[in-house]
């Protein structure tokens, strides 16, 4: 499809869709409603949206679905740590019916006692995946759930009159961006470890870093290197014994199912990402659900509303009076805490763990393929198997034929799969990120090898080739340099036209 | 699991016994122990993990899960006046399908050439924001207009280089809270409140909050009360100290109220769950925040902005980020605030709401429920002890009832219109014990007319009773 | 239309005032009556259609309509133990993603370029039939089981010659009067009893009624009555006179019984709404027609038939119809009966159903639904006055309670059965009087044991009432 | 996609499904619950059917979607005579409903209330939009129809003893095949009348055919020219004259509603397809309806059952003495009824009146637009209006360029449209048959004519590229000599595997 921008489709008229005419009687009676309000408050022109006949709408917008490469389309291994794994239809299904799409927040909790059951049962879950005694489900995402753990660690500390003092938290490199800047947001230093000789956090650079005014670590395992820090409970000692707290960011818990938990470890705190471990669709980029675990000491913090269940009834309450307040509107996103309960009461103990086995399992498989290809490495701790992803270096290939790895990127997309290279910096020289799931099977992992097999040979016999591509995708390459100056970026259509007309853009 | 119970499932291919040995021989592992030799024993769990046995059959599983629902009771089958934030219309099913979309519902984090739809897509959502809010910057949704309200306001601070943010004391005390959760490090709150007998902020009062160290005076309008302050005013005030002017606002409003930007915002924020979203027990909030394109500011933004530019090829249009830099993706703790997975699928859905409803039928929308808020109004005013609390002002959506002259707390009288198949107004008495026993109604083209007298005729039953 | 008055509607663009004038000008037209000047006035409407006034916005319609849905119960809310011909399954969640997708919901058409996807999909759904039945050939779905019946004995008929047609007595009454209405231009038909006792058909019966201008022996299996005859011997003294044997089957007996091309079926064929489509109040049906790679049985075929095949790429398969000149589309009334739009999509999604299932699922599902039957029978056995009629013959899904021995009409008893939220089986004593009061009830993989315990516990409550 | 054939993909052991386990008690009780059966009656190997995991087959038949056209995603007017207009989604969303589809056909009349009432005001408005008295709803498409329709005349004249001499019945080429198929199938003789040089049915031939034997003709109107037979009403007149029934299939009925009726023309039948004219999506081919409609004096005959409405309930009875019985399963596709009902009351009688008025608008409008195009023409006719649709003729640009129509229609696959010929046999020397109906813009119209002059200019200036399309579609030209011979032809992948084994094909 070669599709317009939707304002290009406008013809002056068309309707998409009729809205419900207000009755003779309503009209007489409200008069000019707004009358009283000063001019300028009211609208004086209707807004320049588009106007389109019902089916060119839906023609647009399912064009451009086609233009996008979901995960349900393709062998969708290659955006390592966002855990791409299936996402069953049915539990979609559930949740698109009227009895959990038509329910409002505020509806009594007599009347929504299936839903507030599904919640508690699904915390109840992950506390025992976690260890932890205490879960909210309230934050609608990963990186939110970070900061209310950050925000719980900073009402701890206040809560023993520290906070003060305790203006330190310490991460890695290898943890999620978000772990860092949630620390910075909810006002802390951010001190970054960087991995040792092995790919390990270096565990000397933490006690160096460690002190008084450590208010908490915050930490991934395996980090996205894809290798298991089996120190890490020393680690959490070290920061313990200095009065800090520990929080274990778990957005790679998919190959820890039953195998390895927060509370063995010896966390104080821990995240999981709904839509990653617990196969709840990424959509775009949300809606998500990121769940909060902690101990019995931290539960006192817990954002509110909080979930009870007396006298068989369950209810809604308010946090605790030490709790951070609000995190996000409402108990979050409902509908995907239906979603991953769905998956799990499929699968239950033993599928949980078989999940985490087959992950680990592919992972290992498709390591032990991606490095028989001439240029590919994988950096740190050699001949060390690795959990549920692998951080790979194209740094021998790029050497060999100038070819980077966000070209090798670009040139996958021609095979119609993703390809991710890393979070910035580039700690790992042209770094790549595979994590293939438990999703797929051999022969789909197989194909993917053979796409990265194929590019690098590509990369020496054609580098022109990687180098200019994409070559096979709606569109060709962008003009990015226009992204990052003020004079043209054109953040919407509105901005895109006046600049046009300014400044004779494109 | 069971030694030497191999559990094999749809979800998972490689469970396959035989394809999980060939596996293991070609990687030249005894058994997948060996993946995690890592783990120290006494990291390991000890026992198989205790939750409930599952239903392994999809017929089972839904048979469950459907029972569950079932044990809910909802807005299309029930008649529901409830607002505060999150509010029943009719989607679109159109809505429904782009959003159903295996390709839309399943992407993620791809480049702009395997993922060009949904760059297109999310590119032309913030485009039709624009048109109905006219600022030329709109961002990709974060996670729902209290956050969105939240990351204004820090974003002001940012700005101006302030700490103070005077609020309007009739927002969402809810909102309040997660606004000062999430920027007390940076930045200091002070609410300013609003006169009880109109619903509106009083000018007076809020100049005398607003100082050379405020960053942002941030007003929702309409209120969470239904009122619709004087914007052209409170904007005055506010650049008169320097501080930005953050107004919040429900997106539906604007078919019949103007654009903040028009009465002087400077950052616009909100939710679009009304645009098109299922109320999903909360599930379908998504946050915008809006400005115009003034360099500054937009690198103020810590979420991602798609830009439209040129390919290679004349004539065809690509996306992309824009300003990258400003973001925690790029620069982890030095980037602005942090950004991760929000609600993008919201995002693409408002879209459609909007393609679909067009100029005219967001006018029609807005001014229908404006209507049918002014007549409901009127109706429940005839109710003998029912009081509308501001009757004076304008309302948009929303307005408060007050049951002080009924002698019944809202609870029992919400109580009572449940047994009626009735879901009341919200109950303010906790979070307003200034306004009494009252609760907050809401309607919108959902409710005719026959709704909003049944509505009435069964408050006076209850009443009586 | 009222003159003057424009209607301007989403489903229809130019319907725009300016651009329906825009139009009417381009084409040099003063209105669109020009368009209809052929049409005499004696032929012409005098007045606006006198229908029901519309519900114009999609909020309406969607209250409307489902305000007469709720009028309806149904068996995802109630216990269902109906069948007959139409079956109560788990659908798969993936069968209704893949026909709600809506490419394949309104693709119609198209050549095998354009619509690839839909020549694919079809062709692999004829060949997963045709595994299932172990017949190479299997035609894109007719209507509903009925009209393959109807179809399987005329091509029976013109594949010999002859006109003579014996139909087992223990079929749907009206899947007899659908093949007579369709046939009996071409076809005599000729039922054979069944016996009484064992719900079967009497060999000697049979064979006596066969003779030298018999063209089919058509018999169901499992039959109508759940019983299953010995197809083996039913084959040979059909082949005996030269007739085919013509078999309607269940499709998911095919989990536990044999394909009847193992037991000498010349033709085969059935419904598929059992294969993952919704009941749909019979909306669900789709046959299908199978046989052996006969190229003067493949010649009788009236339906389309997908072949695949090379295309100009080496290695690439193509997909197109075979021996087109059979049908009516070519060749009109000297083409094999008629072909037209029929039942595609459910074909597509019993393809999906089969895919899902495996070898391993549809086993699982034909001897777990054999297992609730068989121990179905024997609880509803003990229920005091119910007889289980054909209690000494195996049965698959279905079999014949007899409610004699309560004095009772099966009418009040499932009368009595609705109001405790059971639909009873299907009432037979119209249909079949010789059976008494009896009704056939239906059992699948949807019942746990706990619905066919609660089915017998409400059973013996309402007859002890 | 380059997606394989689905046995391709099978791996043993994957599953798509799993599938309720069978309590303990019933395996007990049940014992081998069909072991009294002869041994040859029970299956001895599983099915051969693939074996794969959900995920896979997802995926394969996403892909597959995506390589359909479906009306949805295209300017979809190039499918002449099947009226493809636009299929509103939330018809479907109302339909796929619980309420609706877990409906039993054999439910209490008491529990299908609201279902019933849809089938009955559903007839009252083909009834009004027909004029006739009595309609059944119970086929299942619009040939099904058709064959209710022949089956309906022949039982009429059996009940008048005249059966065994009326054995004629007369159709015109320009109705649809199954006009005349059908009545074959009834038993009866078909004497096919071909237009007059104007292009309409020549009454002439009628006035010649009609007989004593004649049971009834049976004719389109406007037929797949597009040109409304202004003298109907004679030719009616003529058969009723001799005895005979008249017969209107109404598939062409999309720019008639509330402008012209089968009773004004004097009809005893006529039958309308839901999914054409009423909206209901086409579904690769069905499922569908096709209403029978009748005057009072052919109601005796409809098949069973039927629903009367008596003392504000409804009720299914079974059909009248003279019924000519079942003619489908149960009522028939309530789905795709609920489906034009919900269209219907959404648009009211201003509505379809504006659907027709805009259908044929259109329609003169591409036609004007079409014709401007060197080589292609509108038989018949000239200079007059159609109504809803035109069959054009390139034999203009054949001759010149000899790229016929059919390879024009495999070139405008290249660009995403569908393009249609004719039925056979081609009356009309290179027939394309265009349908616009109302559900497309002027663009959209601009848009389709602008391929359809491309093509042409390419005859003239490239005859090879058109004659060698298509070139940008999911396959090539296909073999297609193999699929008429019996040797090679391979209907399922069995029979493919065999032939491939025994013949080595491809």
């Amino acid at each position: 499809w070669d599709e317009p921008v939707i304002f290009e489709l406008s013809q002056p008229g068309e309707r998409g869709i009729l809205v419900p005419e207000v009755e003779p009687d309503i009209v007489r009676a409200a008069g000019q409603p707004l009358a009283g309000l000063p001019a300028a408050m009211l609208r004086q022109r209707p807004p320049a949206l588009p106007e389109m006949s019902q089916n060119r709408v839906l023609r647009h917008y399912l064009r451009l679905s086609q233009e996008t490469l979901g995960a349900d389309l393709n062998v969708d291994v290659g955006q390592g740590t966002c855990t791409m794994k299936y996402n069953p239809k049915i539990n979609d299904q559930l949740a698109r019916q009227p009895g959990m799409s038509e329910l409002h927040p505020r509806q009594p909790d007599s009347t929504v006692q299936g839903m507030l059951e599904v919640i508690a049962k699904l915390e109840g879950v992950l506390c025992e995946v976690s260890g932890m005694d205490a879960v909210s489900l309230q934050p609608r995402g990963g990186s939110q759930a970070i900061f209310a753990n950050m925000a719980m660690v900073r009402a701890w500390h206040e809560s023993r009159g520290d906070a003060a003092q305790r203006d330190e938290v310490i991460t890695t490199i290898f943890s999620h961006p978000s772990d860092a800047a949630c620390a910075k947001l909810a006002g802390y230093k951010v001190i970054t470890l960087y991995p040792d000789a092995n790919g390990y956090p270096d565990l000397a650079a933490l006690k160096a870093a460690v002190s008084p005014r450590t208010a908490a670590l915050v930490i991934t395992n395996p980090e996205d290197t894809g290798i298991f820090n089996s120190r890490i409970r020393e680690f959490v000692d070290v920061v313990h014994a200095a009065g800090g707290l520990c929080v274990y960011d778990q957005a790679n818990a998919n190959g820890l199912l039953g195998i390895a938990r927060a509370r063995e470890a010896g966390f104080d705190l821990c995240h999981f990402n709904l839509h990653k471990t617990f196969a709840t669709p990424h959509a775009c980029g949300g809606p998500a659900v990121g769940a909060v675990c902690c101990t019995a000491a931290l539960a006192p913090f817990l954002p509110g509303p909080l979930v009870r269940h007396t006298d068989g009834r369950y209810h809604l309450v308010d946090g605790a009076a030490q709790s951070i307040g609000k995190i996000s509107s409402f108990t979050g996103t409902a509908s995907i805490m239906l979603r991953a309960y769905a998956w799990i009461m499929n699968l239950g103990a033993d599928g949980l763990r078989t999940v985490s086995e087959i992950a680990v399992l592919n992972n290992n498989y498709m390591m032990h393929e991606l490095l028989k290809i001439d240029g590919m490495a994988a950096p740190y701790a050699p001949g060390k198997r690795r959990i549920e992803q692998v951080r790979y270096s194209w740094q021998g290939l790029t050497e060999a034929t100038g070819v980077t790895s966000e070209e090798i990127g670009l040139r996958a997309a021609d095979f119609g799969v993703h390809y991710w290279t890393s979070h910035h910096p580039y700690v790992v020289p042209e770094p790549a990120t595979i994590e293939p799931t438990e999703s797929y099977s051999r022969a789909d992992l197989d194909e993917f090898i053979g796409v990265m097999r194929h590019i690098a040979g590509e990369a020496h016999s054609d580098p022109d080739l990687v180098k200019t591509a994409p070559h096979n995708c709606p569109v060709h390459r962008v003009q990015g340099e226009m992204l990052d100056d003020p004079e043209r970026w054109s953040i919407t259509w509105r901005a895109y036209q006046r600049k046009l007309g300014e400044r004779g853009l494109a | 699991m069971e030694p030497g119970k191999p559990f094999t499932h749809p979800y998972i291919p490689n469970s396959v016994p035989a394809v999980r040995e060939a596996m293991l021989h070609a990687v030249g592992a005894a058994s997948v122990e060996e993946f995690f030799a890592d783990i120290p024993a006494a990291l390991r769990m000890q026992a198989p993990l205790a939750i409930a046995a599952p239903h392994l059959s999809e017929a089972r599983l839904k048979r469950h899960v459907d029972g569950l629902l079932r044990k809910n009771s909802h807005c299309a089958g029930q008649l529901s006046f409830l607002g505060g934030g999150c509010y029943q219309h009719h989607v679109p099913a159109v809505c429904d399908e782009i959003n159903g979309r295996s390709e839309f519902a399943t992407a993620y984090a791809g480049e702009p050439y395997d993922d060009h739809g949904r760059f297109q897509a999310l590119f032309e959502y913030c485009s039709m924001m624009g048109a109905l809010l006219e600022m030329d910057v709109v961002n990709v949704p974060v996670y729902d207009g209290m956050q969105a309200a939240a990351t204004a306001v820090r974003m002001a601070g940012r700005h101006t280089g302030r700490r103070r943010v005077v609020v309007a004391g009739h927002i969402n005390p809810d909102k309040l809270s997660m606004m000062t959760t999430y920027g007390r490090a940076d930045l200091d709150f002070i609410t300013a409140p609003f006169d009880p007998k109109t619903g509106l902020l009083d000018l007076a009062t809020v100049t005398r909050l607003l100082d050379k160290d405020t960053a942002a005076l941030y007003v929702d309008i309409p209120s969470f009360l239904g009122t619709i302050d004087d914007g052209a005013a409170l904007a005055a005030a506010a650049h008169a100290v320097g501080a930005l002017f953050v107004v919040g606002v429900d997106p539906v409003s604007l078919g019949v109220l103007a654009p903040p930007a028009n009465y002087g915002a400077d950052i616009v924020c909100g939710d679009i769950q009304p645009l098109g979203m299922h109320m999903n027990y909360g599930g379908g909030q998504g946050g915008f925040i809006a400005s115009h394109d003034d360099p500054a500011i937009v690198m103020q933004y810590p979420s991602r902005l798609f830009g439209i530019v040129p390919t290679s090829v004349p004539g065809e249009y690509g996306f992309g980020d824009v300003a990258y830099s400003r973001t925690s993706f790029d620069k982890r703790e030095n980037g602005n605030e942090f950004v991760g997975t929000a609600a993008a699928l919201w995002g693409i859905t408002a879209g459609v709401y909007l393609a679909l409803m067009g100029p005219q039928g967001m006018t029609e929308l807005a001014a229908g429920i404006a209507q049918r808020t002014a007549y409901a109004s009127q109706r429940m005013a005839r109710v003998p002890g029912v009081r509308v609390t501001h009757a004076g002002s304008c309302h948009f959506r929303e307005f408060v009832v007050n049951f002080d002259g009924t002698g019944l707390p809202v609870a029992a009288i919400n109580a009572a219109l449940l047994q009626q198949g009735v879901f009341g107004g919200h109950d303010l008495s906790a979070a307003f014990p200034a306004l009494g026993q009252s609760a907050l109604y809401a309607f919108s083209e959902v409710h005719t007319q026959e709704d909003i007298d049944l509505l009435c005729a069964t408050l006076e039953k209850v009443l009586n009773q």
